[in-house]
Protein backbone atom coordinates (compact mmCIF):
# COMPACT_ATOMS: atom_id res chain seq x y z
CA UNK A 1 0.00 0.00 0.00
CA UNK A 2 1.66 3.22 -1.16
CA UNK A 3 -1.11 5.50 0.24
CA UNK A 4 0.17 7.49 3.78
CA UNK A 5 -2.44 6.38 6.35
CA UNK A 6 -0.84 7.73 9.45
CA UNK A 7 0.01 11.21 9.04
CA UNK A 8 0.97 14.61 11.28
CA UNK A 9 -0.27 17.95 8.89
CA UNK A 10 -0.14 21.63 9.57
CA UNK A 11 -3.16 22.52 7.04
CA UNK A 12 -6.77 21.30 7.06
CA UNK A 13 -8.00 18.15 7.28
CA UNK A 14 -9.23 16.51 4.56
CA UNK A 15 -12.31 14.59 5.77
CA UNK A 16 -13.22 13.17 2.18
CA UNK A 17 -9.57 11.83 0.81
CA UNK A 18 -8.95 10.19 4.61
CA UNK A 19 -12.84 8.46 3.97
CA UNK A 20 -11.15 7.26 0.44
CA UNK A 21 -8.03 5.77 1.71
CA UNK A 22 -10.09 3.44 3.52
CA UNK A 23 -13.13 2.73 1.43
CA UNK A 24 -12.98 -1.06 -0.06
CA UNK A 25 -15.10 -3.56 -1.60
CA UNK A 26 -15.09 -5.88 1.62
CA UNK A 27 -15.96 -2.97 4.16
CA UNK A 28 -19.55 -2.39 5.32
CA UNK A 29 -18.79 -0.05 7.61
CA UNK A 30 -16.90 3.28 8.28
CA UNK A 31 -16.81 4.90 11.16
CA UNK A 32 -14.97 8.81 11.49
CA UNK A 33 -14.00 10.51 14.72
CA UNK A 34 -13.23 14.00 14.50
CA UNK A 35 -11.88 15.55 17.77
CA UNK A 36 -12.78 19.35 17.33
CA UNK A 37 -11.84 22.45 19.42
CA UNK A 38 -14.53 23.45 21.46
CA UNK A 39 -14.99 26.23 23.19
CA UNK A 40 -15.98 25.70 26.81
CA UNK A 41 -13.96 23.31 28.98
CA UNK A 42 -15.35 23.77 32.95
CA UNK A 43 -16.35 27.24 32.48
CA UNK A 44 -12.83 28.56 30.85
CA UNK A 45 -13.50 29.89 27.54
CA UNK A 46 -10.94 28.54 24.79
CA UNK A 47 -9.89 31.30 22.45
CA UNK A 48 -7.32 28.75 20.13
CA UNK A 49 -5.04 25.72 20.88
CA UNK A 50 -1.67 25.47 19.91
CA UNK A 51 -0.39 21.81 18.93
CA UNK A 52 2.94 20.42 18.59
CA UNK A 53 4.27 16.81 17.54
CA UNK A 54 7.91 14.65 18.12
CA UNK A 55 6.56 14.59 14.66
CA UNK A 56 8.36 11.26 13.08
CA UNK A 57 7.86 9.66 16.69
CA UNK A 58 4.17 10.42 16.29
CA UNK A 59 3.70 8.78 12.72
CA UNK A 60 5.49 5.91 14.10
CA UNK A 61 3.08 5.71 17.07
CA UNK A 62 -0.47 6.36 14.61
CA UNK A 63 1.15 3.35 12.91
CA UNK A 64 1.25 1.18 15.74
CA UNK A 65 -2.19 2.30 16.91
CA UNK A 66 -3.19 0.99 13.70
CA UNK A 67 -1.18 -2.14 13.86
CA UNK A 68 -2.93 -3.05 17.23
CA UNK A 69 -6.07 -2.42 15.60
CA UNK A 70 -5.54 -5.34 13.10
CA UNK A 71 -4.49 -7.66 14.92
CA UNK A 72 -7.33 -7.38 17.66
CA UNK A 73 -10.10 -6.71 14.85
CA UNK A 74 -9.95 -8.75 11.85
CA UNK A 75 -10.06 -7.50 8.45
CA UNK A 76 -10.17 -3.51 9.57
CA UNK A 77 -8.57 -1.03 8.16
CA UNK A 78 -7.35 2.46 9.79
CA UNK A 79 -6.36 6.14 8.67
CA UNK A 80 -5.35 8.58 11.28
CA UNK A 81 -4.16 12.28 10.20
CA UNK A 82 -3.18 14.58 13.57
CA UNK A 83 -3.01 18.22 12.72
CA UNK A 84 -0.61 20.34 14.51
CA UNK A 85 -0.20 24.45 15.09
CA UNK A 86 -2.53 26.80 15.48
CA UNK A 87 -6.41 25.65 15.80
CA UNK A 88 -9.18 27.80 16.15
CA UNK A 89 -12.74 26.54 17.43
CA UNK A 90 -15.01 24.29 15.51
CA UNK A 91 -11.30 23.10 13.72
CA UNK A 92 -10.48 19.35 13.23
CA UNK A 93 -7.52 18.03 15.54
CA UNK A 94 -7.38 14.53 14.74
CA UNK A 95 -9.61 12.35 12.04
CA UNK A 96 -9.66 8.47 12.47
CA UNK A 97 -11.18 6.36 10.25
CA UNK A 98 -11.80 2.76 10.42
CA UNK A 99 -13.46 0.77 8.30
CA UNK A 100 -14.71 -3.08 8.51
CA UNK A 101 -16.83 -5.74 6.79
CA UNK A 102 -19.33 -5.43 10.11
CA UNK A 103 -20.39 -1.81 11.76
CA UNK A 104 -19.57 -3.28 15.20
CA UNK A 105 -15.59 -3.40 14.63
CA UNK A 106 -15.22 0.14 13.24
CA UNK A 107 -17.00 1.41 16.04
CA UNK A 108 -14.76 -0.14 18.65
CA UNK A 109 -11.48 -0.02 16.67
CA UNK A 110 -12.33 3.99 16.60
CA UNK A 111 -12.60 4.51 19.69
CA UNK A 112 -9.81 2.40 20.57
CA UNK A 113 -7.63 4.51 18.41
CA UNK A 114 -8.19 7.70 19.75
CA UNK A 115 -7.82 6.34 23.35
CA UNK A 116 -4.31 5.09 22.47
CA UNK A 117 -3.72 8.27 20.54
CA UNK A 118 -4.08 10.22 24.33
CA UNK A 119 -2.16 7.53 25.73
CA UNK A 120 0.95 6.90 24.00
CA UNK A 121 1.02 9.56 20.26
CA UNK A 122 3.96 12.03 21.45
CA UNK A 123 1.41 15.31 20.36
CA UNK A 124 0.93 18.27 23.27
CA UNK A 125 -1.43 21.15 23.22
CA UNK A 126 -1.72 24.03 25.02
CA UNK A 127 -4.90 25.55 25.81
CA UNK A 128 -4.75 29.36 25.02
CA UNK A 129 -7.62 30.49 27.25
CA UNK A 130 -9.37 33.65 27.56
CA UNK A 131 -7.63 34.61 30.69
CA UNK A 132 -4.13 32.85 30.44
CA UNK A 133 -2.53 29.66 28.98
CA UNK A 134 -1.41 26.09 29.93
CA UNK A 135 -0.12 23.07 28.02
CA UNK A 136 -2.41 20.31 29.18
CA UNK A 137 -0.67 17.66 30.93
CA UNK A 138 0.90 20.36 32.98
CA UNK A 139 -2.13 20.35 34.94
CA UNK A 140 -3.07 19.07 38.35
CA UNK A 141 -6.21 17.56 37.20
CA UNK A 142 -4.65 15.32 34.70
CA UNK A 143 -2.69 12.63 36.39
CA UNK A 144 0.12 11.86 34.22
CA UNK A 145 -0.11 8.02 32.78
CA UNK A 146 -3.41 6.65 33.97
CA UNK A 147 -2.25 3.25 32.99
CA UNK A 148 0.75 3.14 34.92
CA UNK A 149 4.12 4.48 32.77
CA UNK A 150 4.45 0.46 30.86
CA UNK A 151 0.93 0.98 28.82
CA UNK A 152 2.65 2.82 26.23
CA UNK A 153 4.58 -0.66 25.45
CA UNK A 154 1.44 -3.31 26.44
CA UNK A 155 -0.11 -3.88 22.91
CA UNK A 156 -2.76 -6.07 24.18
CA UNK A 157 -5.45 -6.07 26.93
CA UNK A 158 -5.65 -2.43 27.02
CA UNK A 159 -9.42 -1.50 26.87
CA UNK B 1 27.61 12.60 21.91
CA UNK B 2 23.73 11.98 22.54
CA UNK B 3 21.08 14.49 21.51
CA UNK B 4 18.41 15.33 23.77
CA UNK B 5 14.80 16.78 22.55
CA UNK B 6 12.68 18.84 24.18
CA UNK B 7 8.80 19.81 23.60
CA UNK B 8 5.80 21.58 25.17
CA UNK B 9 6.68 22.87 28.76
CA UNK B 10 10.13 21.64 28.66
CA UNK B 11 11.05 23.52 25.73
CA UNK B 12 9.36 26.52 27.30
CA UNK B 13 11.15 25.96 30.64
CA UNK B 14 14.66 25.78 29.21
CA UNK B 15 13.85 27.85 26.07
CA UNK B 16 15.90 24.84 24.41
CA UNK B 17 14.24 22.62 21.47
CA UNK B 18 17.66 20.18 21.55
CA UNK B 19 20.62 19.98 24.25
CA UNK B 20 23.91 18.26 23.46
CA UNK B 21 24.98 15.78 26.06
CA UNK B 22 28.94 14.67 26.47
CA UNK B 23 28.09 10.95 27.66
CA UNK B 24 27.90 7.80 26.37
CA UNK B 25 26.72 4.64 28.09
CA UNK B 26 25.17 5.75 31.00
CA UNK B 27 21.27 4.72 32.15
CA UNK B 28 18.33 7.16 30.79
CA UNK B 29 17.85 7.44 34.44
CA UNK B 30 21.57 8.74 34.67
CA UNK B 31 20.61 11.24 32.17
CA UNK B 32 17.61 12.79 33.31
CA UNK B 33 19.23 13.46 36.86
CA UNK B 34 22.04 15.08 35.22
CA UNK B 35 19.45 17.56 33.25
CA UNK B 36 17.34 18.12 36.44
CA UNK B 37 20.25 19.27 37.86
CA UNK B 38 21.76 21.26 34.90
CA UNK B 39 18.43 22.72 34.28
CA UNK B 40 16.62 23.24 37.01
CA UNK B 41 13.49 20.82 35.39
CA UNK B 42 11.88 18.93 38.91
CA UNK B 43 9.40 18.23 36.77
CA UNK B 44 11.34 15.71 34.71
CA UNK B 45 10.53 12.64 37.04
CA UNK B 46 6.97 12.58 35.82
CA UNK B 47 8.42 12.47 32.24
CA UNK B 48 8.43 9.64 29.99
CA UNK B 49 11.79 8.85 27.66
CA UNK B 50 11.83 8.07 24.29
CA UNK B 51 15.21 6.48 22.45
CA UNK B 52 15.72 6.54 18.61
CA UNK B 53 11.43 7.31 18.38
CA UNK B 54 10.91 4.55 20.64
CA UNK B 55 9.57 4.74 24.17
CA UNK B 56 12.72 3.50 26.58
CA UNK B 57 12.65 2.36 30.41
CA UNK B 58 14.64 4.36 33.27
CA UNK B 59 17.42 0.93 32.98
CA UNK B 60 17.92 1.47 29.32
CA UNK B 61 21.40 2.39 28.65
CA UNK B 62 22.23 5.19 25.70
CA UNK B 63 25.47 5.35 24.12
CA UNK B 64 26.67 8.07 22.20
CA UNK B 65 25.07 9.31 18.68
CA UNK B 66 21.30 8.01 20.37
CA UNK B 67 18.78 10.76 19.80
CA UNK B 68 16.74 10.63 23.51
CA UNK B 69 13.18 12.68 23.47
CA UNK B 70 12.02 13.70 26.61
CA UNK B 71 8.22 13.24 26.40
CA UNK B 72 6.07 15.57 29.43
CA UNK B 73 2.39 13.94 29.00
CA UNK B 74 1.03 13.56 26.12
CA UNK B 75 -2.43 15.38 25.11
CA UNK B 76 -3.00 14.89 21.68
CA UNK B 77 -6.48 14.08 20.17
CA UNK C 1 -33.11 25.20 13.30
CA UNK C 2 -33.12 25.83 9.46
CA UNK C 3 -31.18 22.98 8.46
CA UNK C 4 -32.42 19.70 7.25
CA UNK C 5 -31.14 17.27 9.86
CA UNK C 6 -32.92 13.91 8.77
CA UNK C 7 -33.17 13.28 5.11
CA UNK C 8 -33.78 10.85 2.12
CA UNK C 9 -31.86 11.60 -0.71
CA UNK C 10 -31.18 9.74 -4.03
CA UNK C 11 -28.39 10.90 -5.01
CA UNK C 12 -24.53 10.72 -3.66
CA UNK C 13 -24.53 11.55 0.08
CA UNK C 14 -22.10 14.53 0.77
CA UNK C 15 -20.41 13.71 3.87
CA UNK C 16 -18.33 16.97 4.70
CA UNK C 17 -21.95 18.97 4.00
CA UNK C 18 -23.66 16.62 6.56
CA UNK C 19 -20.58 17.61 9.23
CA UNK C 20 -21.24 20.75 8.47
CA UNK C 21 -24.55 20.47 9.60
CA UNK C 22 -23.60 19.36 13.29
CA UNK C 23 -20.88 21.06 13.35
CA UNK C 24 -20.73 23.93 16.47
CA UNK C 25 -18.74 25.68 19.34
CA UNK C 26 -19.39 23.49 22.10
CA UNK C 27 -18.56 20.14 20.10
CA UNK C 28 -15.40 18.10 20.86
CA UNK C 29 -16.76 15.32 19.18
CA UNK C 30 -18.24 14.34 15.81
CA UNK C 31 -18.37 10.99 15.12
CA UNK C 32 -19.63 9.72 11.68
CA UNK C 33 -20.66 6.45 10.55
CA UNK C 34 -21.44 5.44 6.88
CA UNK C 35 -23.06 2.07 5.61
CA UNK C 36 -21.49 1.02 2.30
CA UNK C 37 -22.32 -1.71 0.21
CA UNK C 38 -20.60 -4.62 0.92
CA UNK C 39 -19.21 -7.21 -2.21
CA UNK C 40 -19.89 -10.69 -0.03
CA UNK C 41 -21.98 -11.63 2.28
CA UNK C 42 -21.65 -14.90 3.44
CA UNK C 43 -19.71 -16.23 0.15
CA UNK C 44 -22.39 -14.33 -1.82
CA UNK C 45 -21.61 -11.62 -4.38
CA UNK C 46 -23.71 -8.98 -4.78
CA UNK C 47 -23.97 -6.71 -7.72
CA UNK C 48 -25.50 -4.13 -6.58
CA UNK C 49 -28.31 -3.10 -4.03
CA UNK C 50 -31.55 -0.92 -4.56
CA UNK C 51 -33.22 0.83 -1.97
CA UNK C 52 -37.04 1.63 -1.71
CA UNK C 53 -38.56 3.77 1.39
CA UNK C 54 -41.50 5.03 2.14
CA UNK C 55 -40.75 8.28 1.91
CA UNK C 56 -42.19 10.71 4.45
CA UNK C 57 -42.34 8.04 7.62
CA UNK C 58 -38.77 7.66 7.00
CA UNK C 59 -37.72 10.99 7.85
CA UNK C 60 -40.15 11.45 10.57
CA UNK C 61 -38.75 8.50 12.01
CA UNK C 62 -35.29 9.69 11.51
CA UNK C 63 -36.19 12.39 13.19
CA UNK C 64 -37.71 10.25 16.15
CA UNK C 65 -34.31 8.99 16.31
CA UNK C 66 -32.71 12.37 16.78
CA UNK C 67 -35.37 12.94 19.21
CA UNK C 68 -34.46 10.30 21.43
CA UNK C 69 -30.58 10.45 20.72
CA UNK C 70 -31.28 14.37 22.60
CA UNK C 71 -33.23 12.64 25.50
CA UNK C 72 -30.77 10.38 26.24
CA UNK C 73 -27.30 12.18 25.69
CA UNK C 74 -27.10 15.67 26.72
CA UNK C 75 -26.13 18.03 24.22
CA UNK C 76 -25.93 16.07 21.37
CA UNK C 77 -26.72 17.01 17.62
CA UNK C 78 -27.86 14.38 14.93
CA UNK C 79 -28.26 14.40 11.49
CA UNK C 80 -28.91 11.32 9.34
CA UNK C 81 -29.35 10.78 5.37
CA UNK C 82 -30.27 7.73 3.82
CA UNK C 83 -29.96 7.38 0.04
CA UNK C 84 -32.41 5.20 -1.96
CA UNK C 85 -32.36 3.59 -5.54
CA UNK C 86 -29.58 1.93 -6.98
CA UNK C 87 -26.28 1.23 -4.77
CA UNK C 88 -23.54 0.11 -6.29
CA UNK C 89 -20.02 -2.04 -4.08
CA UNK C 90 -18.84 0.78 -2.30
CA UNK C 91 -21.19 3.41 -2.29
CA UNK C 92 -22.60 4.69 0.63
CA UNK C 93 -26.66 3.94 1.46
CA UNK C 94 -26.23 5.95 4.91
CA UNK C 95 -24.65 8.48 6.70
CA UNK C 96 -25.15 9.37 10.25
CA UNK C 97 -23.41 12.19 12.32
CA UNK C 98 -23.50 12.88 15.70
CA UNK C 99 -21.71 15.95 17.53
CA UNK C 100 -21.23 16.23 21.52
CA UNK C 101 -19.42 18.27 23.88
CA UNK C 102 -17.56 14.78 24.94
CA UNK C 103 -16.29 11.67 22.57
CA UNK C 104 -18.15 8.84 24.63
CA UNK C 105 -21.20 10.05 23.72
CA UNK C 106 -20.69 10.59 20.51
CA UNK C 107 -19.94 6.90 19.79
CA UNK C 108 -22.89 5.61 21.75
CA UNK C 109 -25.49 7.66 20.30
CA UNK C 110 -24.37 7.00 16.47
CA UNK C 111 -24.14 3.12 17.26
CA UNK C 112 -27.85 4.03 19.08
CA UNK C 113 -28.60 6.05 15.41
CA UNK C 114 -28.17 2.81 13.33
CA UNK C 115 -29.36 0.16 15.74
CA UNK C 116 -32.80 2.04 16.00
CA UNK C 117 -32.16 2.76 12.00
CA UNK C 118 -32.95 -1.17 11.46
CA UNK C 119 -35.67 -1.45 13.72
CA UNK C 120 -38.27 1.21 12.84
CA UNK C 121 -37.00 3.84 9.71
CA UNK C 122 -39.33 2.22 6.67
CA UNK C 123 -36.38 1.54 3.96
CA UNK C 124 -36.06 -1.95 2.50
CA UNK C 125 -33.39 -3.06 0.28
CA UNK C 126 -33.20 -5.61 -2.18
CA UNK C 127 -29.88 -7.23 -2.31
CA UNK C 128 -28.84 -8.06 -6.10
CA UNK C 129 -27.00 -11.08 -5.76
CA UNK C 130 -24.75 -12.85 -9.03
CA UNK C 131 -27.07 -15.20 -8.59
CA UNK C 132 -30.52 -13.90 -7.67
CA UNK C 133 -32.06 -11.66 -6.30
CA UNK C 134 -34.09 -11.21 -2.57
CA UNK C 135 -35.76 -8.60 -0.68
CA UNK C 136 -33.62 -8.77 3.00
CA UNK C 137 -36.07 -9.10 5.73
CA UNK C 138 -37.83 -11.80 3.15
CA UNK C 139 -34.97 -14.35 4.16
CA UNK C 140 -35.16 -16.75 6.50
CA UNK C 141 -32.21 -15.94 8.33
CA UNK C 142 -33.49 -12.55 9.38
CA UNK C 143 -36.24 -12.70 12.25
CA UNK C 144 -38.35 -9.79 11.46
CA UNK C 145 -38.77 -7.63 14.29
CA UNK C 146 -35.92 -9.24 16.63
CA UNK C 147 -37.39 -6.81 19.64
CA UNK C 148 -41.09 -8.09 19.56
CA UNK C 149 -43.39 -6.27 17.41
CA UNK C 150 -43.53 -3.21 19.87
CA UNK C 151 -40.20 -2.04 19.92
CA UNK C 152 -40.97 0.74 17.27
CA UNK C 153 -43.06 2.91 20.08
CA UNK C 154 -40.77 1.64 22.48
CA UNK C 155 -38.30 5.43 22.96
CA UNK C 156 -36.71 4.18 26.32
CA UNK C 157 -34.27 1.70 27.43
CA UNK C 158 -33.69 -0.03 24.45
CA UNK C 159 -29.44 -0.70 24.29
CA UNK D 1 -62.37 4.67 1.88
CA UNK D 2 -58.77 3.41 3.19
CA UNK D 3 -55.54 3.86 1.09
CA UNK D 4 -53.46 1.32 1.52
CA UNK D 5 -50.04 1.37 0.55
CA UNK D 6 -47.31 -1.46 -0.73
CA UNK D 7 -43.56 -1.52 -0.27
CA UNK D 8 -40.57 -3.53 -0.99
CA UNK D 9 -41.87 -7.68 -1.50
CA UNK D 10 -45.70 -6.66 -1.16
CA UNK D 11 -45.54 -4.41 -3.74
CA UNK D 12 -43.83 -6.86 -6.46
CA UNK D 13 -46.06 -9.70 -5.28
CA UNK D 14 -49.56 -7.88 -5.77
CA UNK D 15 -47.69 -5.55 -8.76
CA UNK D 16 -49.89 -2.97 -6.75
CA UNK D 17 -47.94 0.34 -5.03
CA UNK D 18 -51.27 1.50 -3.62
CA UNK D 19 -54.98 -0.36 -2.90
CA UNK D 20 -57.86 1.76 -2.48
CA UNK D 21 -60.40 -0.05 0.08
CA UNK D 22 -64.12 0.66 0.15
CA UNK D 23 -64.07 0.45 4.60
CA UNK D 24 -64.25 2.45 7.27
CA UNK D 25 -64.62 2.07 11.00
CA UNK D 26 -62.34 -1.89 11.17
CA UNK D 27 -59.62 -2.29 12.75
CA UNK D 28 -56.10 -2.65 11.32
CA UNK D 29 -56.37 -6.35 11.96
CA UNK D 30 -59.61 -6.64 10.11
CA UNK D 31 -57.90 -4.57 6.97
CA UNK D 32 -55.17 -7.26 7.08
CA UNK D 33 -57.29 -10.08 6.76
CA UNK D 34 -59.58 -8.55 4.25
CA UNK D 35 -55.81 -8.06 2.39
CA UNK D 36 -55.06 -11.17 2.60
CA UNK D 37 -57.62 -13.09 1.24
CA UNK D 38 -58.31 -11.11 -1.65
CA UNK D 39 -54.86 -10.57 -2.64
CA UNK D 40 -53.40 -13.88 -1.21
CA UNK D 41 -50.65 -12.54 0.63
CA UNK D 42 -50.03 -14.96 3.70
CA UNK D 43 -46.94 -13.27 4.67
CA UNK D 44 -48.97 -10.09 5.77
CA UNK D 45 -48.96 -11.75 9.03
CA UNK D 46 -45.89 -10.65 9.51
CA UNK D 47 -46.22 -7.13 8.64
CA UNK D 48 -46.36 -4.44 10.41
CA UNK D 49 -49.01 -1.30 9.53
CA UNK D 50 -48.32 2.11 10.06
CA UNK D 51 -51.61 4.73 10.07
CA UNK D 52 -51.06 8.50 8.47
CA UNK D 53 -46.95 7.76 8.72
CA UNK D 54 -47.46 6.46 12.47
CA UNK D 55 -46.99 2.51 13.40
CA UNK D 56 -50.43 1.57 14.16
CA UNK D 57 -51.61 -1.12 16.77
CA UNK D 58 -53.81 -4.40 15.37
CA UNK D 59 -57.18 -3.27 17.48
CA UNK D 60 -56.49 0.47 16.11
CA UNK D 61 -59.68 1.41 14.24
CA UNK D 62 -58.98 3.10 10.55
CA UNK D 63 -61.23 5.20 9.50
CA UNK D 64 -62.18 6.65 5.65
CA UNK D 65 -59.62 8.74 4.41
CA UNK D 66 -56.82 6.81 6.43
CA UNK D 67 -53.75 6.31 4.85
CA UNK D 68 -52.42 2.59 5.80
CA UNK D 69 -48.83 1.49 4.83
CA UNK D 70 -47.84 -2.18 5.11
CA UNK D 71 -44.48 -2.27 6.58
CA UNK D 72 -42.19 -5.02 6.06
CA UNK D 73 -39.32 -6.24 7.98
CA UNK D 74 -37.28 -2.55 7.12
CA UNK D 75 -33.39 -3.46 6.37
CA UNK D 76 -32.58 0.31 6.16
CA UNK D 77 -28.53 1.10 7.13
Amino acid sequence: MDKVMFNIVDEPIQIEELIEKVTRREAGAITTFLGTVREWTKGRRTLYLEYQAYKPMAVKMLSQIGKEINEKWENTEVAITHRIGRLYISEVAVAIVVSSPHRKAAYEANEYAIERIKEIVPIWKKEHWEDGETWIGDQLEKVPYPHGELSVFAKEDLE
Amino acid sequence: MITVLLFAQLQESTGKEKIEVEASNISVLELKEKLKTIYKLPQIDHVMTAVNEEYAFPDDILFSGDVVALIPPVSGG
